[in-house]
């Protein structure tokens, strides 16, 4: 009764994205700022030169780094996103009209995939009532709950993306995946909320390695793997504190 | 000749395919996991809780922290994970399990299934089974043809249902149907237990169907 | 910047319980079955005797076990579960018109509670459509959703406790908790949807022992916690196989 | 004199409890964590999924997988636990977080906050700034009372809000004012930098407000 898992294994990133990519598709792309973000496969994703892209990520990355290279070869046309500070080449795309741009508050972003991948169609947050973000959505008052009584809420949608691309820190060849400390973030619920979720993993395990109380992505949601053991982790705003004098 | 219990959830394992993440019921659909074919693995989700469910422990070996649905004592696999209940209903709800095998006491020729309450007995409860049939891929049922000498494939279900036009493949004692849940095509006889004629499945069939065979 | 976190840590369950128990509360009791259960909350909460309780919980425990000491006493007015099959106390009470019941599909009832906590008044799903779990919902469709369209879904509202009772298999003082195995089940969500949480925990730590990416529930949910080495762990269908028969 | 920012970070620092839950907005916010009272524990969430965060590592001690929401690199506490985007603004969202201190651009007398964007200029996003101020029990504002000369306490906010009566408390180089977001009750003055009169004050501030001095 052990699923035959290790077919899910791909050699690099190019082959775990062979026969899915195609222009104008929906992609989902795991990290925060640059913590837990899939390098290696939107690397491969800039060389396969796809075109149209709509990119579901929380930030657009760094020009010339993760989704900042897809952006230099304009291969995306549509961010939906909740902060894209970092990046000129975005601003000036952007400011040119020639990148669409849907902002969502980061939690609804976050719970928009969730519910994709939950299969829950629609939801209600009072996140973004009386903002331009609730202008034109459905509006619903629980005058009968309890908790939720006495605030208007708004209805939000689920996400699904054609692929998702996730960072995780172990996997298996079943799939199953452990995040490591905040480079977590997006990458769970992009795991679920898609057709095919590829992951990259800094160690590949055999199945049967990692503690199933431990495991953070049942191994059902990740249907290619590719291990990734080079991949570069960069750190966007290095901030430390002086050493303290050592005491004599 | 009528198919054992046995021959059922031999039939219903046929479904399987290799690397499918299936949900198996209580009773019949449980055997399933005795007949899965040569050269073909699947992952069991049980949805209190785990994917890669293993066979039942040695005595001795039972731990009251490794249940299944029906609360029986398991083990895991090498493949298992653990999850809390609303990340497995959400497994199961998204759409992510690609089987589940159960059973029903009717099923309507257009996919409607029943099998959670009988009005005027005590209800015990749905369980998951209304997320199961509402969520999972594809929703196959093994059941008796007949109960007290009635049709339980029906035109209509009489009994209060589970969910409404959600079975794709109903496999009875005497025969396997399936069901065209989009409703536009009727519902089809596909195989014959041995020794049953189309005249005696007809005679014992309620619900409308063309005969495939 | 650490949290005085001793505070939150209770002597036994009586005291836990002190203060925040009254007639007509709603609680929700984590486990499914007799698997991951707060016996000794439970136990406590049957000693101090308050009656007219509302329980959230997926089953209704056995006759004379976890829940089914609250009903032998009658005092909970009304059950919302998904299965209350092995409990001959609660048929009959139920039969009689003396308890209230509420079904809810498993899945569902796990969902409104994890909305519940997460602030979201309702959400919609396909399960029960076209079932009397359906009647009188809000039924809507999502025409322009390339996932979700084609079938209707109904709305389906968060619920909230007065008090959740958790079971762990590891806490610590800040009250983070750690489950284990099936034992998990609907422990982590009841956690996050009440005004006061009290968990009972198998092996208490000192914050700092469990690994923080490990901790399945947040200290942050958690206000009391009572350490339980002892607690009964019963097995409602011992079910084996034989052991293999030995080669020679 | 008004407050500089470590000084209205230090009053912002009054309203932690014991115990209390926080997250901490970027700019002067921050520097709130240096201010913390005596005998009072507060664990600090950063939204992109950690409870308990430490202050900034040693240099040399950076780890690229452990940041806070404004990207710096952070250290994590023995109290520290990690968690999805999701489950941490399920935990902003269902107003489990007991304060929010935050920057703003301006400030109406009923609660109304805007702190994302200026029409005309490119917009960088609010990240979790509307999760934050909807789903926070209690939402305290830290920002300078003028901007190039013009309040910034205003009747009603002239920029796109990020929540509209959300704020509880309005902590300015002024002074410190709470607003009371049912609207029943006036934004009301409880205290004032020290020589700042009344009048100055009245005169720099565009919301009406009752003096509770």
């Amino acid at each position: 009764m052990g699923s035959p898992s290790s077919r899910k294994v791909y050699k690099d990133a190019k082959s775990a994205l062979a026969g899915i990519l195609k222009d104008d598709m929906v992609i989902m792309a795991g990290g925060f700022g640059l913590c837990g973000v899939t390098e290696t496969l939107v690397e491969a994703i800039r060389e396969a030169g796809v075109k149209g892209l709509t990119v579901i990520s929380n930030n657009a990355g760094v020009d010339g780094i993760h989704l900042g290279k897809l952006l230099e070869t304009r291969q995306i046309r549509k961010m939906i996103s909740s902060y894209v500070g970092e990046n000129k080449i975005f601003a000036q795309q952007y400011l040119a009209g020639e990148l669409e741009l849907e902002f969502n508050p980061q939690g609804t972003l976050a719970e928009r995939i969730r519910a994709g991948g939950a299969g829950i169609p629609a939801f209600y947050t009072a996140t973004g009532y009386g903002t331009v973000i609730g202008e034109g959505k459905d509006v619903k008052e629980f005058p009968g709950s309890p908790r939720f009584a006495g605030r208007k809420y708004i209805m939000e949608t689920g996400l699904w993306a054609d692929v998702a691309l996730v960072h995780a820190w172990k996997g298996d060849t079943e799939g199953n995946l452990i995040y490591r400390k905040t480079a977590r973030n997006f990458n769970p619920m992009m795991a679920t909320a898609a057709t095919v979720t590829i992951a990259e993993v800094e160690h590949l395990f055999p199945a049967g390695e990692l503690e199933p109380d431990q495991i953070h992505t049942p191994g059902i949601y990740v249907k290619r793997i590719v291990h990734t053991p080079d991949a570069p982790k960069r750190i966007e705003n290095r901030t430390t504190r002086p050493h303290p004098t050592p005491s004599h | 000749m009528a198919w054992s219990r046995e021959e059922m959830a031999a039939r219903a394992a046929k479904e399987l395919k290799d690397g499918f993440y299936v949900n198996l019921g209580i009773g019949i659909p449980t055997l399933v996991s005795n007949f899965i074919p040569e050269g073909i693995s699947v992952a069991l989700q049980s949805e209190n809780g785990m994917m890669g469910m293993g066979p039942f422990p040695y005595e001795g070996e039972e731990d009251p922290d490794l249940i299944n649905a029906g609360k029986q004592t398991v083990t895991e696999l090498p493949i298992t994970s653990y999850f809390s209940s609303a990340d497995s209903f959400a497994m199961i709800r998204g759409g992510h399990i690609d089987l589940s095998i159960l059973g029903a006491m009717q099923v309507s020729q257009n996919g409607d299934l029943a099998n959670w309450m009988i009005p005027g007995k005590m209800v015990k409860g749905m369980g998951g089974a209304m997320d199961l049939v509402a969520g999972v891929k594809k929703v196959v049922v093994v059941m008796e043809h007949e109960a007290k000498g009635e049709s339980k494939l029906l035109k209509r279900c009489t009994l209060p249902l589970t969910g409404a036009g959600v079975v794709d493949m109903v496999i009875t004692d005497l025969g396997v149907f399936e069901i065209d849940r989009s409703g536009k095509n009727p519902m089809k006889l596909i195989e014959l237990a041995p020794d049953i004629t189309e005249d005696e499945l007809r005679s014992k069939t309620e619900a409308d169907y063309v005969s495939a065979l």
